[in-house]
């Protein structure tokens, strides 16, 4: 099975090929949806062969490069098409394909009647493609192809709807945030392989070599540079402080798009990075801090842009950058299989999350159109009391936005819980430690929030949409809700695969799995110990009481201001009108961003053609000719036409002549 | 008293220049008798006889004949330069009938002062005394002072052949003055004894009278080879005289220049290389400069060939100012394809030209490219090989001058070199650029290329090509030119 | 007989006084007058180093020089005269209809 | 005696020469001219070249400046008005001044080469100056004498072309 | 098949002398007959690929006198290595697609037109098969006359500047290479060498003084062709002015004439100068990246913004070549062919749109896509391509360029560079998210037709070889492996030895054997065998390939670069 492992990414490439040619002339939506759906689902089913397989090795065996090509050899330098299995990239496969199917069935419905339904699903087999080659790939530069084509990929799907500005503006700003990261991981790559090469001649970027020479690596030093470097290009993909501001723009894109690549997949691309490259990283403690605090920053700071937004998949999408910023938070104080087991559960409940707002757009979308209401179907002060006509929507929902907050016996809890106990308990950061576990708790208040205000003013209270529109909301079609459901599912219950030890009570199975890989970092990163003694059970206890109280007080808020007390908000808005301001428009970081760097570019640019490159460099060169032929005149005066000045000329030129010879 | 016995003289060195001799005056006696009307005969008699006498000429390469006690001699060297003259010669009797008739001077004398010319040019080429070359020159010169005013009705062209006349012989008191200096330093005007002489010298450098006269000397030929600053005579003169004098003038009368000042420079001189080298470096520049230069400006297309004639001369001195074999090869392959592109080009602005010598503007080959294609295009090539643009011979010529100056150690001088000639490009490509890429305002209906101008084309194109893809037998035959002298 | 420098320095003076003719006057004629003048100088250059050196070829040179005088004037004073018909004028300042 | 001879030669060669370049009639600069001209010829008579001589006040005096009084005559210019160009006048004076310095360095600087020709003062007066020249011309510069006949048909046949009336 | 090469490069002249033949009216006789003769020049072509060994010898070489006069001896001397190799491929594949994009764009003077590019395919196979220097200029210069005619006649409002600066612009630089080449000449005659061929020169030993200076005017001329910063104006003129075809040969094989004389000439023969000199040409590389993206960025006009993303991208090459690894340099060569197919077609695009608007304007546009999905499809393929995003081909070399550079002594160059990539995404989408995406509001775009079958012919062999080179480069590289190898080794060897001598024993450089006994042995060794390598040894000398391939060269190098 394992020799099969190509055939995982070849299948979307089979269904991109084929809706992407011929997707145009096939035109039944079921015809092209099912061949999309079927692609992934058969990636899925390889996969699942492939976990089968790999739970019945030993865990030492359970590694296997899969040679497909020899890719770009040159000089000293190799890089195959090869595939990595491993326990890291089998668990990757299984959620992307998994996640993956269901979206590509749940598109189906979602994406009826639009104008491209087929380029539609080219576009999300093409992403697939993309995502598996990214978390197969076996060196960093079939990594890179992954990289780089989910960035596309994202591009493409974000200006899906290409008439609407604001589509391709988003679009070309993601995948232009998305370079930025690329250049950082470019340079990451040029340093570790110029160093292994140069110092051992050890010329590679495979990362089972890699793995194999990284006891040679010193502790900091160019391993920090290489890894911030790397670090960079995981901000930029999984939109981290300061490369987070295209997601939420992002949400331009249809929203299954958002589920799969914004939020279950993609975005997490950069967390499974520094995951597959653990034992670089740890190397670097400089680096494990930027990461552990930035990801904390990240959490926090998203999470409190959160609690103002009013569109739906906004709120979302800032959702999503404060879970990514726990992840980066779990793998900069080294919990990295908890970074990963996040990993998985986020993609799980905030898929859910992001169809069930789809499903609810999908619906509001409808209704607003039959009685030809243009308020906008995404924001949540037109919507309300939805539960009632969107009973599954809302169930589904509900479950994982608990799971998300952080309600024991939810995945999200295990996941989450775990990573504040790293924070507080890991041995890389000393003091900080106290502080990133502080951040996180607070993040996740104003997570538990900000998710319940969503589900309030979606789903509660009274329905404040366009009273025309009202009978006609109705639920999803199955289409839509078995995915809804599946993940709703895999949200409550995907938890007790990964349930701390403390617990107690199943093993927590995943870490097993996951140590194979994380092994050799967990050795390096044994060698920080700031701590002299392991913390006690009882603080562990202590503070997972302490994180679930603090999400409930995030919903009793959520619950005061938006259920029970509506005015709450508005008077608060109106105590703090600047603040509000503030956060409502995001810190005015794009704006800040527009100022410091796109516009200075733009007239830099502006400067550099019209003023240096016209003006100076031009000029100089037509100044020459100009010069020229300003001489051409003069010199052409010169000729008179009169014959006692050519005589005279001709006498100069002999009594100089003379005279130079005669007295030099 | 004794009866003055002549000595007994080797003709043959002078043959040619009796052959021709013989033609001009059998060609006056026929104009005598047939006067008025139709003279192409003339132009066709003088083009055979001019074929001819180039089978002559080349009959003696290879010889080595000093005669008239060392007045003149038959080698390699004068053998080549007098090709380069009879290819100018011929081209330019091909294209003057169509010219003269329309300008309405078409008189007989015209093909026998042609001849006449040549042989002043050929004596300047062969001649190994002073009074030999001078004498050559004076031939040559009156003629050309004649051919310049040939069109008398034409006040352009009289005030052409005036101008020339007056500052010809202007510069003709200098080179005498530079030659007496010469004779009076060594008692001689043998360029052969000369060489002994000056070579016994112990530092003839430091001979004040001898460089003085090698100076005067050398402005004398400046002036004929159009060399700044005795170049000014030149544009005024070119845009006066007939159209195809002035192609003759550019190629003929320059070849000859040349080939007596290497002669003298190279036979009886050459222990003052360093000194005329300097002087030939700071000429050369000077010429190259503003003949290039100024002609960036030129509107009258004749005017800018004068320049670019003046360029070019430039360019020869690189190679001359090099004075080595390269060098001077390259100026014996250069002047030869100069007269076949040169003469060429001029061909072209008499076809395009109208009456009156209208029409003779840059800006009137507006649309060429595309109304006349053929002549566009060999028009092209003309002006390619004179901007030096490979596969042509003005780029193989070109090469061996600036080689010879690199080889020499010139490096700036062949730098300076190849930036004017990137300059000239410049003009050339305005030619080009009216011909294909402006609109036409004519449509060229009164060109019409007869069987004589055709066929001056057709040499002159495979001389500016042929040398150029394959220019070893050539150049070969220059480098065998030079090595005996 | 005088000393050969003599001459020279007196021919010298013709010679330049000849140049000076052709630079500032502006009758044609006048102007070949004075390249006469040069030539004549040269003349008496060839003959003084002729004497000098003790060889006639100066002097033989001198003959010819002559003759290209007369040649030169023949053809000069024809084009001059052309030149008048053309333009009731013998003034170099007059032949000015090309230039630049 | 001889000395004083040639001082008052030359002043008067140089004066007729001076009046040449100044003469505002061109009638009286060919007339100043002539008066150089001869002076020359007396030059050539001293330095032992009488034949020189001759021919110098045939074809000069007599030939040359017989056709250009007949050309200035037949043209009737009048009187060389130089008016303003005076600047003219300086920088070719200044030009001709710097000719002359550099020359008359030349002159005083030089080195003429040794006298080793055969033909001594005494000889030209046995023999005679116009046989030596005949000798010279006959033998020696054979082609040169021949190629003046090609000349001076150039000349004539340019000369009728120019200057004949009816084209 | 001996004279394949000469075949090849002399069947376009055929098909000018056919063309000759053929009246002008029958426009459409013409152009098939064109592009029948390109079709087939390509097709010999082919022969070469098939033939060639994969080794470092120059193969397919003729090798017969011409010009023997003076001191000069120049020889018909071609051949091909895995250097040229590719590019001359390149070249005849190209021309094909050239000359289709010109049956609609071009209607006036067809004939003339054709006889230009083919001309211009003899001038350009010339320059790049010419193992002889002075051939070698002949070519190069050649091809300049067609190119001149092509953007002077067929060209834009302002066609006449931009020809004629193209045209002097390039010929000063080349003027001086040219006075370069003599020196270079006659200092090889000092040393016994007999004739231009280009292989006898690599033995040359010159003095530090010498090198530089020929290697300054090589590089000027080069640097111009390329373009590099600042020499670069031309290019945005002459590439607005060109006609759609001449655009595209502009780019695609032109300006890699330029690349190429650093690889094949500047560099191997004058090694040490171009190591001193390749912080400074870094550096101009550099600059030109970013500036010209900066640059690009603000255009108003498609095609300049093109122009301007080629001085960007040669400047990827430049570093490539000049990190002076094999890396480096394969990458370089394979940025010049990925260049020339990616901005190729990148022209192309802009000629079909301009075709069918006249106007390259990109506000005059917007929401194409809707319109033209076809067209989106194939525009949006060669954005990704020319942005380098992998599984392309602009990927590859891109990535093999810094890479290589980066392991050399260029790192902090790289660095900046690599913050191209980034730049280069910026103006690429920008301009196509402003042509494609929106609203279709001008009324003149709304019945604007989608690509027709001739030219979706015209892209498909592109877009091929943009998924083809992206995702299997192996045969590219393999066939220039060892020619690249070859190179690196000859200039790592200068290297060293500048380095061994003291400055003060730079004199004796010339001589270079006397002095190098009193090197370290293990640099004695690693000469001589660049020495052989660098002999003027026609195909299938045995012997050749072991000392000269360093298999071991990586415990040699990198360290000492330090």
């Amino acid at each position: 099975m394992f020799d099969n492992v190509w055939l995982i990414p070849l299948f979307p490439l089979i269904g991109f090929i084929i809706n992407g040619l011929f997707g145009k002339k096939i035109k039944n939506e079921a015809v092209i949806g099912g061949i999309g759906t079927l692609m992934i689902f058969l990636s899925f089913l390889v996969s699942c062969g492939i976990l089968m397989q790999m739970i019945g090795l030993p865990p030492e065996q359970r590694v296997f490069e899969k040679v497909l090509f020899p890719w770009i050899h040159s000089g000293n330098f190799k890089a195959d098409m090869a595939f990595l299995v491993d326990p890291l990239s089998v668990i990757m496969i299984m959620v992307v394909t998994g996640v993956g199917s269901l979206i590509h069935l749940y598109s189906i419905g979602y994406m009826h009647g639009e104008e491209g339904f087929y380029r539609f699903f080219a576009y999300l087999n093409l992403f697939c493609m993309s995502m598996l080659l990214l978390v197969l790939g076996s060196n960093m530069l079939v990594m890179f192809i992954g990289w780089e084509g989910v960035g596309l990929c994202s591009y493409l799907l974000i200006g899906y709807y290409f008439h609407k500005k604001s589509a391709g503006d988003a679009a070309k700003k993601a995948f232009v945030m998305n370079r930025v990261g690329d250049f950082g991981f470019l340079i990451g790559l040029f340093t570790l392989y110029w160093w292994f090469g140069s110092n051992h001649n050890i010329w590679t970027v495979n990362f089972m070599e890699i793995k194999a020479a990284s006891h040679l690596l010193p502790y900091g030093g160019v391993v920090t540079f290489a890894t911030l470097c790397f670090f960079v290009g995981a901000t930029g993909k999984s939109a981290q402080i300061p490369l987070f501001t295209w997601l939420p723009d992002a949400m331009e894109g249809p929203t299954p798009v958002s589920a799969l690549i914004h939020a279950a997949t993609m975005v997490t691309a950069g967390v499974y990075m520094i995951g597959r490259m653990s034992f670089v990283f740890v190397k670097s403690p400089e680096t494990m801090m930027v990461i552990a605090v930035v990801g904390a920053a990240t959490a926090i700071f998203a999470a409190t842009i959160g609690t103002a937004q009013n569109d739906i998949k906004r709120v979302l999408a800032y959702s999503t950058v404060s879970q990514l910023g726990f992840m980066f938070l779990a793998m900069g104080v080294g919990a990295f299989s908890a970074g990963i087991f996040h990993l998985m559960t986020h993609a799980f409940f905030k898929a859910c999350l992001f169809l069930g707002s789809g499903s609810v757009i999908h619906s509001m979308h409808h209704a607003l159109h039959k009685v030809h209401a243009h308020d906008d179907a995404q924001d949540m002060r037109n919507m309300g009391g939805l539960r009632k006509a969107m009973p599954i929507t809302f169930i589904t929902f509900l479950v994982s936005t608990i799971a998300i907050s952080g309600i024991p016996g939810f995945s999200g809890f295990f996941s989450k819980d775990e990573i504040l106990w790293m924070a507080f308990a890991n041995p890389y950061h000393g003091n900080l430690n106290i502080v990133l576990w502080g951040i996180g708790a607070i993040a996740a208040c104003f997570t538990a929030f900000y998710m319940f205000r969503l589900v309030f003013m979606t789903f509660f209270g009274e329905c404040r949409i366009n009273p025309k529109a009202k009978s006609y909301l109705h639920e999803s079609p199955l289409v839509i809700t078995i995915p809804l459901m599946v993940l709703g599912t895999l949200a409550a219950v995907g938890g007790y695969l990964g349930m701390p030890k403390i617990l107690g009570m199943l093993p927590n199975y995943f870490e097993h799995w996951l140590d194979p890989v994380f092994e050799l970092a967990n050795e390096y990163g044994s060698k920080y110990a700031h701590h002299g003694a392991h913390p006690s059970h009882a603080i562990e206890w202590g503070l997972m009481g302490l994180s679930v109280v603090i999400a409930l007080v995030g919903i009793a808020i959520a619950f005061t201001m938006y259920v029970k007390n509506t005015e709450l908000p508005g008077k608060f808005v109106a105590t703090f009108p600047t603040l509000h301001r503030v956060v409502y428009n995001k810190w005015y970081v794009d704006e800040l961003y527009d100022y410091v760097f796109v516009n200075p570019c733009k007239s830099f640019g502006q400067f550099l053609w019209k003023g240096f490159d016209v003006l100076v460099i031009d000029g100089i060169v037509n100044g020459v000719a100009n010069v020229v032929m300003g001489f051409s005149g003069i010199f052409r005066y010169l000729q008179s036409g009169y014959i006692y000045n050519y005589a005279f000329s001709m006498v100069l030129g002999v009594v100089v002549m003379l005279g130079y010879f005669i007295f030099k | 008293m004794d009866m003055i016995s002549i000595p007994a003289v080797n003709m043959t060195p002078i043959l040619p220049e009796i052959f021709l001799s013989v033609l001009a005056m059998a060609l006056l006696l026929i104009n005598v008798f047939r006067p008025g009307g139709q003279k192409s005969y003339l132009a066709l008699i003088s083009f055979f006889g001019i074929v001819a006498t180039a089978v002559l000429v080349g009959a003696g390469w290879g010889g080595h004949i000093e005669s008239f006690s060392g007045s003149v001699v038959l080698d390699n060297f004068a053998t080549f330069f007098k090709m380069t003259f009879l290819v100018a010669a011929g081209l330019t009797v091909l294209i003057s009938d169509r010219y003269m008739e329309r300008e309405g001077c078409n008189q007989g004398e015209l093909y026998p002062l042609i001849l006449f010319t040549v042989v002043g040019m050929m004596l300047m080429a062969s001649g190994t005394d002073l009074m030999t070359i001078f004498l050559g020159l004076e031939v040559m010169s009156v003629s050309l002072y004649v051919l310049a005013g040939f069109n008398r009705a034409n006040k352009k062209s009289n005030e052409a052949g005036l101008k020339y006349f007056l500052l010809g012989a202007f510069s003709t008191g200098f080179l005498l003055y530079g030659m007496a200096l010469i004779y009076g330093a060594t008692g001689t005007t043998r360029l052969y004894k000369i060489a002994v002489i000056v070579g016994q010298m112990t530092l003839p450098s430091a001979n004040i009278l001898l460089v003085a006269g090698m100076l005067l000397m050398m402005t004398g030929f400046a002036f004929k080879i159009a060399a700044a600053p005795f170049h000014m005579w030149t544009p005024d003169v070119y845009e006066g005289a007939p159209t195809p004098m002035t192609a003759f003038m550019s190629a003929g009368p320059k070849a000859a220049g040349f080939a007596a000042l290497l002669r003298i420079f190279l036979v009886a001189l050459p222990t003052l290389q360093v000194e005329w080298s300097q002087v030939l470096w700071v000429l050369a520049v000077l010429t190259m400069t503003v003949g290039n230069i100024t002609a960036l400006r030129q509107d009258n297309i004749k005017r800018v060939l004068a320049y670019s004639s003046i360029a070019h001369a430039g360019y020869a001195l690189v190679g001359f100012a090099a004075g080595n074999g390269t060098g001077t090869a390259g100026i014996l392959f250069y002047m030869l394809s100069y007269a076949f592109m040169n003469i060429g080009a001029f061909a072209i602005i008499i076809l395009v030209a109208k009456k009156g010598e209208t029409n003779g503007n840059v800006m009137d080959f507006a649309g060429l490219g595309f109304k006349r294609p053929v002549l566009a295009l060999v028009m092209t090539i003309f002006l390619f090989s004179l901007a030096g643009m490979p596969p042509t011979a003005g780029f193989i010529g070109k090469f061996y001058l600036f080689s010879g100056a690199i080889q020499k150690g010139y490096i700036w001088l062949a730098v300076i070199g190849v930036l004017n000639s990137a300059a000239s490009v410049y003009y050339y490509l305005r030619v080009m650029v009216y011909m294909y890429m402006k609109e036409p305002t004519e449509d060229f209906e009164w060109v019409q290329v007869t069987g004589p101008v055709a066929l001056a084309l057709i040499i002159a194109v495979a001389g500016s090509l042929i040398p150029g893809i394959v220019p070893s037998f050539i150049l070969q035959y220059a480098q065998m030119a030079v090595k005996l002298i | 007989m005088e000393n050969l420098n003599s001459y020279l320095i007196v021919s010298a003076i013709l010679f330049t006084i000849g140049t000076i003719g052709v630079l500032t006057r502006k009758n044609a004629i006048v102007i070949f007058m004075c390249i006469e003048l040069m030539l004549n100088a040269v003349n008496l250059t060839f003959v003084a180093f002729s004497r000098h050196l003790g060889n006639l070829d100066g002097q033989v040179f001198v003959f010819f020089i002559m003759t290209v005088a007369a040649a030169e004037a023949a053809v000069g004073l024809a084009l001059i005269i052309a030149f008048f018909n053309n333009k009731e004028s013998i003034d170099v300042e007059d032949i000015n209809l090309m230039k630049w | 005696m001889e000395t004083l001879f040639f001082l008052i030669i030359s002043l008067v060669a140089i004066v007729s020469a001076i009046l040449v370049i100044t003469c505002k009639n061109p009638i009286n600069s060919a007339l100043a001219l002539i008066m150089t001209f001869f002076c020359l010829a007396t030059y050539y008579v001293m330095l032992d070249a009488p034949f020189m001589a001759a021919v110098q006040v045939m074809v000069y005096a007599g030939a040359i400046m017989v056709l250009m009084v007949f050309t200035i005559m037949l043209l009737n210019v009048r009187v060389d008005a130089s008016k303003k160009h005076s600047h003219k006048l300086i920088f070719g004076t200044i030009v001709g001044f710097f000719t002359l310095i550099n020359i008359v360095v030349v002159l005083v600087k030089s080195r003429a080469a040794l006298p080793t020709g055969p033909y001594t003062g005494d000889m030209i007066k046995n023999i005679g100056h116009t046989e030596l020249i005949g000798r010279e011309i006959f033998t020696n510069f054979l082609l040169p004498f021949e190629i003046t006949s090609i000349l001076l048909l150039v000349a004539i046949v340019g000369a009728v072309i120019l200057a004949k009336k009816k084209i | 098949m001996s004279n394949v090469l000469s075949l090849t490069t002399f069947l376009p002249i055929l098909g000018v002398l056919l063309l000759l033949f053929i009246p002008k009216e029958s426009k459409g006789v013409l152009r098939n007959v064109t592009l029948a003769v390109t079709v087939v020049t390509f097709i010999v072509s082919l022969i070469m690929l098939t033939g060639f060994q994969t080794n470092a010898e120059f193969q397919f070489v003729e090798n017969v006198p011409w010009i023997a006069a003076g001191p000069f001896i120049m020889r018909y001397n071609i051949g091909i290595d895995g250097i040229s190799l590719w590019l001359v491929i390149l070249t005849t594949f190209m021309l094909p697609i050239a000359v289709l994009s010109t049956y609609t764009a071009v209607d006036e003077k067809v004939k003339e037109y054709m006889i230009c590019l083919l001309l211009l395919e003899t001038g350009m196979l010339g320059a790049f098969i010419s193992l002889d220097l002075f051939l070698f200029y002949i070519f190069w210069e050649v091809m300049l006359i067609p190119m001149y005619f092509m953007i002077g006649i067929w060209g834009g409002k302002n066609k006449i500047y931009a020809a004629v600066k193209f045209f002097i612009y390039t010929m000063v630089g080349s003027l001086l290479m040219l006075v370069a080449l003599v020196f270079l000449y006659f200092k090889g005659m000092e040393a016994g060498i007999t004739d231009f061929g280009l292989l006898q020169f690599f033995n040359l030993k010159l003095d530090m003084a010498t090198q530089v200076w020929l290697f300054l005017a090589f590089a000027f001329a080069f640097a111009i062709k390329v373009p590099m910063f600042p020499l670069h104006t031309w290019l945005p003129d002459a590439h607005t002015e060109a006609p759609t075809a001449g655009s595209v040969i502009l780019a695609a094989v032109l300006l890699k004439m330029g690349t190429y004389g650093y690889v094949r000439f500047a560099i191997p023969l004058f090694p040490e100068a171009a190591h001193k000199f390749a912080p400074m040409i870094a550096t101009l590389a550099v600059i030109g990246i970013i500036y010209a993206a900066l640059v690009a960025m603000v255009q108003e006009d498609v095609k300049k913004l093109v122009a301007y993303s080629s001085v960007a991208h040669l400047g990827f090459v430049m570093l490539g070549v000049f990190a002076f690894n094999v890396e480096g340099i394969s990458g370089g060569m394979l940025q010049m062919i990925n260049h020339g197919i990616s901005t190729g077609a990148l022209f192309l695009i802009v000629g079909f749109i301009y075709e069918r608007r006249h106007t390259r304007l990109i506000t005059d546009f917007g929401g194409l896509s809707k319109q033209m999905p076809i067209f989106a499809t194939v525009f949006m393929i060669v954005t990704f391509s020319s942005v380098g995003l992998p599984g392309t081909n602009g990927f590859v070399g891109e990535f093999l360029i810094l890479l290589g550079a980066f392991e050399s002594q260029l790192r902090w160059w790289t660095i900046i560079a690599t913050s191209g990539v980034i730049l280069s995404a910026v103006y690429m989408l920008w301009v196509f998210q402003r042509v494609m995406f929106g609203e279709l509001d001008n009324p003149k775009n709304q019945k604007l037709l989608d690509l027709n079958a001739r030219e979706i012919v015209i892209m498909i062999p592109l877009l091929i070889m943009i998924f083809f080179m992206g995702l299997y480069p192996k045969p590219f590289i393999d066939k220039m492996d060892p020619a690249i190898k070859k190179l690196v080794a000859q200039v790592r060897v200068a290297s060293v030895n500048a380095q061994v001598m003291p400055a003060s024993d730079q004199m004796k450089m010339p001589t270079g054997h006397q002095a190098m006994p009193q090197a370290p042995a293990a640099n004695t060794g690693s000469e001589m065998p660049a020495g052989n390598a660098g002999s003027n040894m026609p195909a299938g000398h045995s012997g050749m390939e072991t000392p000269a391939v360093p298999t071991a060269a990586p415990v040699v190098n990198p360290h000492e670069a330090k």
